[in-house]
């Protein structure tokens, strides 16, 4: 019911009802508005549940929004907005909230104590994932995800300031205008829809005016200052290292086009003051979670706040003073206050209604909405009528986000709380409720003169005044849980009740920790922020120890729930790593080319022509290309590396395994570097275009690695290199062009005719490439008579275009990368298929080039006796007439296929159209010692058994007479 | 106390009030025949084993804190048998076959399930790694199919297949992997252990390392002076600490590696998933939650917490690979202290001192381990002789370079893990 | 002979624009990296400043044509010939260069930059060696409300594409 | 985290690369024999407290740094450059 009219109405629906509610309040509020107090089941015994709270600490409310992949699971009434056309389900029953199946574990519930699964369903074995488990999926979690593709938008970002304000209540407001007065950069970030906490939904007076006008004075002077910045419907997640905060905004306005849902913020923060405010505990008593028992404080939200009250006839369950605000103003409200049941013998109150002090409730009736509740009372029992029940067992300071770094809270006696313990977060303060300060007055004066304090650690000077408010002191005597017998709710949304806790302790799960995974208390989406206190005192109580030596579980990061779409924004589809593109990407596509990852690359996979079906046909006539005419190959995304300087040949002494200042200018060299575990890192040849300037390449995937490694030589290793290095990969877009026809069609484009004697077999230097400044090196990675003809990348793509027309005249054309690997495994060449980070020089058959002139990265660690033995699986080739598989392994002719008969496995394979075979690369125990010997492979996965024949992995021309005629 | 369902229904009936404590709680003795530093899971099942297969039952498992505290209480349950080098292939291997026994011989349900577990790859030359990974499974006897992207998306459909970064092609598919409920094998070790008359004795740090002569003779600790013939570190995290009290230096550093849990879900993931060009794994508890990780953060920490970039990166693979759980909500993330080898590989291995052994270096992925890693260890302690699934699992492979296993690939060097 | 046809790094994908912010592409024709040898800084700055005008700037400024760009670099828009003094490299095609503009356009960048931009740290002619979503990027701010970004050449795609999400995130708002 | 780059000022963790204990710096010679190479590349104090680690500002000026912390806390306390450390 509401107490008055609303003016504008909108209509959304729940769970297909269509019904009216003010735009921006609370789902929940409006649910309540209309009678409605059924909304939920409880995760395990599905027992009805109603709204329970008016904010993110909500246990019962949760409800799926949204229909098909927009469906969000899950969700808090409390939090949720009321907005036209919103579609709002219960979840978690079946095959109606009111008529739920599931219900029956209620009924069987005495046998599903806590950890009764761990003691069951062992038998037989198998039905564990066959029965057991697929029942006990089916029944447990709450709301469904849809399986579809998240269609929304979400966002994050950065932010900057001196203070962080978290929290805009009392304290948090007075904070941020003192700080924002001082001239500090402010930002004050809240998780309510508006600014104000808990003076939003409170009857009382600040400068003698009321607390809700203050508010609205508060923030239109925040708003006037330019060096602060608001954050509404932002709850601060995480507090990480040096003042770094995680938050969520929930962006107004939900479901506008364009417009993110979430946008998840990553502020910095020199400085942070916690003004998180408490949150009201409930009380263990027998049935205490009908729907229509709620917090005390929620019921006069949504009577002063959102003038919706959640009863007919309230009754208040208190044992502190706070309660009986709740009754006074329902009374001033005009709502029917039933009974005030206090359970403190000595409480002072008074109220034009029923009070009964050291009084308890003792049960509770109504399946679906409270009806009744009975009190003990003067030793005797009574029966009261009553549709909503208002609790308050004390309050809990927001302690969380002081916990975040593994600090433990204080318990403090005379508010039977937990309070923050000073620099538990380098650089945070805390002040107001979460400070275990109660009064308006208090938060007001915290919150001022702790934002002073902070403002001038910053070199500012504040200036502190303080309003006038409330400072009536609040007095609780602890009630926990009611004794007596009946299922008395702690935990209400993992189900788990005071003699869970108790078994509990009885089968010696006494730690805290061990009681927490033993029930599940608190592992529910609300992390038992209301529920938690409770159960250790229950804890601490069956275990004889007090409070403070019971301790806590771990508060841990996020605050509430983060969906994984807003930490993960701009992930989804392509958006989780950057796309590289090479020059000539274009032309490729527009040849209809495959285009494929390489790295954070795409290259082309093959180019395939009109008749061809298959990639193997296309791949074949590629190779042809280069082995019969010329083919064309864009290789730019090699990395590039520009080393200059007095000692750029020692630099290169020193990470490659090989001698380089003995190379000539205008000489290209092969070069093998190592990790400093004496293991291969990379390979690549180098160029040495001058007396003091080299330029390195590096293969695709390790450009980024191997220039850190060079940078890292320099800068720690050997910082007495007077060396300088710097990427020239996207510089140069680079082409290769091999085969006996690879001089002609260069000279087509070379401003000046080259020939064998000026531009030999591995030489390299500047040419002018239709008429701009290019380089040119002869090397070759296909076998063929090769170069590399580099220009700027602007002109990539029109070189490329250039080459390959002039190739198909000559009858080649481009070729991509399945075609490149078949001409490099005919060569024998290695790639990372081979030097895949386990592979040592001795075993790719290059331990001659470590150089035993010079120490080098790897040299010293390369010699220790396991990587050079010679029962070390060793690169061969492997010969077969049928089609072989890489990742296979390779076995004696009549050997069992076992881990210990297991000699080898091959890395690489192709059918060979040059040689017409199929060709494998592969590791053989003792491999060079066995070239002509046939052996076995052995593919299980892809059901493949040959017989192979070991040779050297040079497979084609193996004296090179072709790449260097 | 034997544990059953008719059990479990008898108490129900009279108010649970029959169960017993899981584990005593008593008083460390003066000395024993061996004892276990460090209460985790592999802590726990050493002493099991020692009890069970080598009849030590005089011996004593010594907790900091609480038992399970450390990673086996804070991990993403994944329990699988998919190496490929020589000494991990055969060490998984025995610890998967003792994992599907685990329950029977504990009598404790660990709700070990073994709903399958896919590598996903995304290139034809992962799935050539893949392809003799799978094929070093199969000949150790283990099991391994290899899924083209159709055989991928049969059994995933909710993956992105067209538009995500990283294209899947296919996946190697371990049926025999699965999870288990972390916490209770911790539990079920602890209560086996504690039936064959182990003390587990709880808060009670080490503090020191009493060696004679190279010869180990007991332990200081918080709870006094304790002696023992045998002493076997099993600390994880802080095998660096612990082994400085015999004046080791070890080939180990600590990381974080964090994991996160969302709220319960309706079942929406059957299997474990592993994204490893995005370091992103996942499969979903029997309450329902995601259960999630990413690699370590990379800086050696023992905060037991994680930072901001590395959880957004975990983020950032789940929405490129299955953006289906965007609107999952995370309600908790923690972090473990991972003790990093430089080869990403164990150790289990006696010391230069006499009576002191050591069971360290899990990395990331000791939780699978536990009981083998118990097994293994208790065979070497009470026989002085590696057990054959272990055997390569030494400390001077660093130095001497024999028989390195850097399954990844990466480097035999600290923090290329 | 035909002649090679030059294209920029973003050619066809700018300029976009989306509430109030505009991102153009920024043509440099030349680009040289200046790393000077051990001790020639002071030599290096002095050439540079007869050559175009100015020497090298200070870290994290911009100075002229003369841009800090790293630990121990410059990138210079100008032909420099500086012999032996430091590693000059013709860095012309290597980077993709935006200009990013608009009243919001801090606020588009605060969506993908991990550092704070805001006008009273970063003023005209600062500049900041760091991200902008995965990608490595030199902004230097060049006018009250305009930033210039480089990036690798190609990753120009990507850049755009961010940028323009961003953009129009902000823009709804 | 966040360190403090001597040239682009305080920088959240994610523009930095991690390589490990600054021990990395003191390279021993070639023919220092296994133990010491040993030490070198595998052994560390791991320390449970104050360290000293080698980072570099990858995504951002790409400087080597030596960086003095706190693996308990994440406190972190100064980063040089390591090409100016003294050794």
């Amino acid at each position: 019911m509401r107490l008055q009219a609303p003016e504008n109405m909108v209509t959304f629906t729940f769970d297909g009802r269509r019904i009216k509610g003010v735009p921006g309040e609370p789902v929940s509020a409006a649910l309540l508005a209309n009678g409605i107090k059924l909304v939920a089941r409880s995760f395990k015994y599905h027992r009805p549940r109603g709204v329970m709270s008016a904010g993110a600490e909500e246990q019962n409310a949760l409800v799926t929004v949204g229909q098909g992949a927009q469906a969000e699971p899950n969700v808090r009434a409390t939090t949720l907005e009321v907005s036209e056309g919103l579609e709002v389900s219960s979840q978690n029953a079946w095959p109606s909230l009111r008529y739920d199946m599931m219900a029956v574990n209620d009924l069987i519930s005495p046998f599903l104590a806590a950890g009764f699964y761990y003691k069951t369903f062992m038998w037989p074995r198998s039905f564990w994932e066959k029965l057991y488990e697929p029942v006990i999926r089916r029944a447990a979690g709450l709301g469904a995800l849809s399986g579809q593709t998240n269609p929304d938008t979400y966002e994050k970002a950065f932010a900057f300031c001196d203070v962080l304000v978290i929290g805009a209540g009392p304290a948090g407001l007075m904070a941020a205008l003192t700080a924002g007065r001082a001239g500090a950069d402010v930002i004050i970030a809240d998780d309510d829809t508006a600014m104000g906490g808990r003076l939003l939904r409170e009857c009382e007076d600040i400068e003698g005016k009321p607390a809700r006008e203050w508010v609205l004075d508060a923030l239109a002077e925040l708003d006037a200052m330019p060096n602060v910045r608001r954050m509404t419907r932002t709850t601060v997640t995480g507090a990480y290292d040096q003042g770094t905060y995680g938050a969520l905004e929930r962006v107004a306005g939900r479901f506008a086009p364009d417009k993110p849902l979430e946008c998840f913020w990553r502020i910095v923060a020199q400085r942070a003051i916690l003004c998180a405010g408490a949150l009201e505990r409930p009380i263990a008593f027998p049935n205490n979670d009908r729907p229509g028992i709620m917090m005390a404080s929620a019921v006069r939200a949504y009577v002063n706040r959102w003038g919706v009250t959640p009863g007919k006839a309230v009754t208040v369950f208190g044992n502190n003073d706070d309660a009986h605000r709740t009754a006074r103003d329902l009374a001033a409200a005009g709502i029917k206050v039933a009974a005030v049941i206090d359970s403190r013998d000595d409480a002072k109150v008074a109220g034009d209604y029923p009070i009964y002090t050291g009084a308890q409730v003792i049960a509770t009736k109504g399946r679906h909405g409270l009806q009744s509740i009975t009190i003990r009372h003067n030793g005797g029992t009574r029966m009261v009528q009553t549709d909503c029940l208002a609790m308050s067992g004390g309050w809990n300071p927001t302690v969380h986000l002081t916990c975040h770094m593994n600090g433990r809270p204080t318990w403090r006696e005379d508010i039977a709380s937990f309070v923050p313990t000073p620099q538990s977060i380098p650089g945070m303060v805390t002040a107001g409720a979460c400070n275990g300060s109660f009064t308006t007055a208090a938060c007001l004066a915290e919150g001022a003169a702790v934002a002073a304090e902070v403002a001038a650690g910053l070199g500012l000077k504040p200036k502190v005044t303080v309003p006038d408010a409330d400072g009536t002191a609040y007095a609780l005597a602890p009630l926990w849980a009611v004794p007596g017998k009946g299922r008395k709710w702690i935990d209400f949304q993992n189900d788990v009740h005071v003699k869970d806790i108790k078994l509990a302790a009885q089968e010696n799960f006494r730690s805290v920790e061990h009681m927490k995974r033993y029930t599940t208390q608190g592992m529910a989406p609300d992390q038992g922020k209301s529920s938690n206190v409770v159960a250790l005192a229950v804890l601490a109580d069956a275990t004889g120890r007090g409070i403070p030596e019971t301790g806590t579980t771990t508060f841990r990061p996020p605050y509430v729930p983060v969906s994984i779409a807003a930490m993960g924004a701009g992930s989804q589809g392509k958006g989780f790593a950057p796309e590289r593109f090479t020059t000539s990407h274009k032309a490729s596509v527009a040849r209809d080319a495959p285009m494929i990852e390489a790295g954070l690359w795409y290259r082309p996979s093959y180019f395939p022509q009109m008749g061809e079906t298959h990639w193997q046909q296309s791949c074949d006539r590629e190779v042809g290309y280069v082995r019969n005419a010329v083919g064309v190959c864009d290789v730019s995304t090699l990395g590039k590396i520009d080393i200059q300087g007095p000692d750029a040949a020692a630099l290169l002494d020193f990470v490659y395994t090989n001698m380089f200042s003995t190379l000539k200018v205008g000489r290209v060299r092969y070069g093998l570097m190592l990790r400093e575990d004496g293991h291969v890192m990379d390979d690549g040849t180098t160029a040495r275009l001058g007396d003091t300037h080299f330029v390195m390449t590096t293969t695709t995937a390790a450009a980024g690695l191997v220039m850190r490694h060079l940078e890292f030589v320099l800068q720690v290793l050997r910082s007495d290199l007077d060396a300088k290095v710097i990427s020239v990969t996207e510089q140069w877009a680079q082409f290769a062009v091999a085969g006996p026809q690879a001089l002609a069609l260069l000279n087509t484009v070379l401003d000046q005719d080259l020939d064998d004697e000026i531009w030999p077999f591995m030489a390299c230097g500047e040419v002018g490439v239709s008429g701009v400044p290019g380089r040119l090196f002869r090397i070759s990675f296909s076998g063929e008579h090769a170069y590399e003809v580099a220009v700027p990348s602007r002109y990539g793509e029109s070189l490329f275009r250039m080459l390959t027309a002039q190739a198909e005249v000559m009858g080649g054309g481009p070729y991509g990368m399945e075609a490149l690997n078949v001409l490099r495994i005919e060569k024998g060449f290695v790639t990372h298929a081979e030097l895949h980070g386990r592979t040592t020089a001795f075993d790719i058959g290059m331990a001659r080039m470590v150089s035993a002139k010079k120490d080098c990265i790897g040299k010293a660690a390369a010699a220790r006796p396991g990587l050079s033995d010679w029962g070390r699986q060793q690169l061969v080739g492997l010969r077969s007439t049928n089609a072989l598989t890489a990742g296979a392994h390779l076995f004696e002719k009549n050997a069992a296929e076992t881990r210990g008969n297991s000699l080898g496995y091959t890395t690489s394979v192709c059918y060979s159209p040059t040689l017409q075979m199929h060709l494998a690369l592969g590791f053989l125990e003792n491999g060079r010692a066995r070239h002509g010997e046939v052996i076995k492979l052995r593919d299980h996965l892809r059901d493949v058994t040959e017989e192979v024949a070991v040779c050297d992995p040079v497979f084609f021309d193996p004296t090179g007479g072709r790449a260097r005629g | 106390m034997g544990y059953s369902g008719l059990r479990v229904i008898k108490e129900g009936f009279f108010g649970q009030k029959g169960w017993k404590p899981v584990w005593r709680d008593p008083a460390p003795k003066a000395a024993y025949d061996a004892i276990i530093i460090g209460g985790g899971g592999h802590g726990l099942s050493t002493a099991f084993y020692l009890a069970k297969e080598h009849g030590m039952t005089n011996i004593a498992v010594l907790e900091k804190g609480y038992i399970g505290g450390g990673n086996v209480g804070r991990n993403t349950t994944i329990v699988r048998a998919n190496y490929f080098l020589p000494g991990n292939s055969e060490f998984y291997s025995h610890s998967l076959k003792l994992w599907e026994g685990m329950e029977q011989e504990l009598n404790y349900n660990v709700m070990h399930s073994q709903r399958g577990l896919i590598n996903l790859f995304h290139s034809d030359g992962q799935r050539d790694a893949f392809a003799r990974r799978g094929n070093a499974m199969i000949n150790q006897g283990d099991d391994a199919i290899l899924l083209d992207r159709d055989g991928v998306r049969d059994i995933l459909p909710y993956l992105d297949f067209d538009n995500v970064r990283f294209p899947i092609y296919g996946g190697l598919y371990h049926p025999r992997g699965g999870t288990a409920r972390h916490d209770a094998v911790a539990w079920g070790y602890a209560r086996g252990a504690d039936q064959r008359g182990v003390d587990i004795i709880q808060n009670c740090e080490v503090t020191g390392i009493d060696i004679e002569d190279g010869v180990v003779k007991g332990v200081q600790t918080t709870r006094g002076v304790i002696n023992a013939k045998k002493v076997g570190i099993v600390v994880a995290g802080r095998s660096g600490q612990v082994a400085a009290m015999a004046g080791m230096r070890l080939p180990i550093e600590s990381h974080v590696l964090q994991a996160f849990v969302t709220e319960g879900l309706k079942p929406v993931i059957d299997h474990v998933v592993s994204f490893g060009i995005g370091h992103f794994y996942i499969s979903q508890s029997d309450k329902g939650g995601l259960v999630f990780g990413g690699d370590i953060d990379f800086y050696s920490s023992y905060a037991a917490r994680g930072n901001l970039p590395m959880k957004e990166h975990v983020m950032d693979a789940a929405m490129t690979l299955m953006p289906m759980i965007g609107k999952a909500k995370v309600l908790r993330s923690w972090g473990g202290i991972m003790d990093m080898t430089p080869d990403g590989s164990p150790i289990i291995d006696k010391t230069p001192t006499e009576g002191l052994f050591i069971d360290c270096g899990w990395c990331y992925g000791g939780f699978k381990a536990v009981p083998g890693s118990g097994f293994s260890f208790a065979h070497l302690m009470a026989t002085g002789n590696h057990h054959e699934p272990a055997a390569k699992y030494r400390l001077d492979r660093f130095r001497t370079g024999v028989g390195l296993m850097d399954e990844e690939g990466t480097g035999s060097q600290h923090n290329l893990h | 002979m035909a002649k090679l046809i030059a294209l920029t790094p973003c050619a066809g994908l700018l300029p976009v624009s989306s509430g109030g912010v505009e991102v153009a592409e920024v043509v440099f024709d030349r680009l040289m990296s200046v790393s000077p040898f051990a001790g020639q800084e002071r030599a290096v700055s002095a050439k540079l400043k007869e050559q175009v005008g100015a020497g090298l700037s200070k870290i994290n400024r911009r100075s002229g044509l003369v841009t800090w760009f790293g630990h121990g670099t410059w990138i210079v828009a100008g032909d420099v010939a500086l012999g032996g003094m430091a590693a000059v490299t013709d860095q012309s095609d290597a980077w993709a260069a935006v200009s990013i503009s608009g009243a919001r356009a801090t606020d588009v960048l605060a969506r993908l930059v991990p550092i704070d931009l805001g006008a009273s740290g970063f003023k005209t002619n600062h500049v900041a060696k760091t991200m902008l979503g995965h990608m490595s990027v030199t902004i230097t701010r060049v006018g009250p409300d305009a930033f210039e970004i480089i990036v690798m050449r190609s990753m120009a795609r990507t850049l755009v594409h961010d940028l323009d999400v961003a953009m129009r995130g902000v823009a709804a708002r | 985290m966040r360190i403090t780059c001597p040239n682009c000022g305080t920088r959240d963790r994610r523009e930095f690369y991690y390589l490990g204990d600054a021990l990395a710096l003191d390279r021993p010679a070639e023919d220092a024999g296994l133990g010491a190479w040993d030490d070198y590349l595998h052994s560390r104090d791991n320390p449970a407290g104050e360290t000293r680690d080698l980072w570099c500002h990858e995504a951002g000026c790409g400087a080597w740094l030596i960086v003095e912390r706190n693996t308990v806390t994440h406190a972190v306390h100064k980063a040089t450059l390591a090409e100016k450390v003294k050794r």
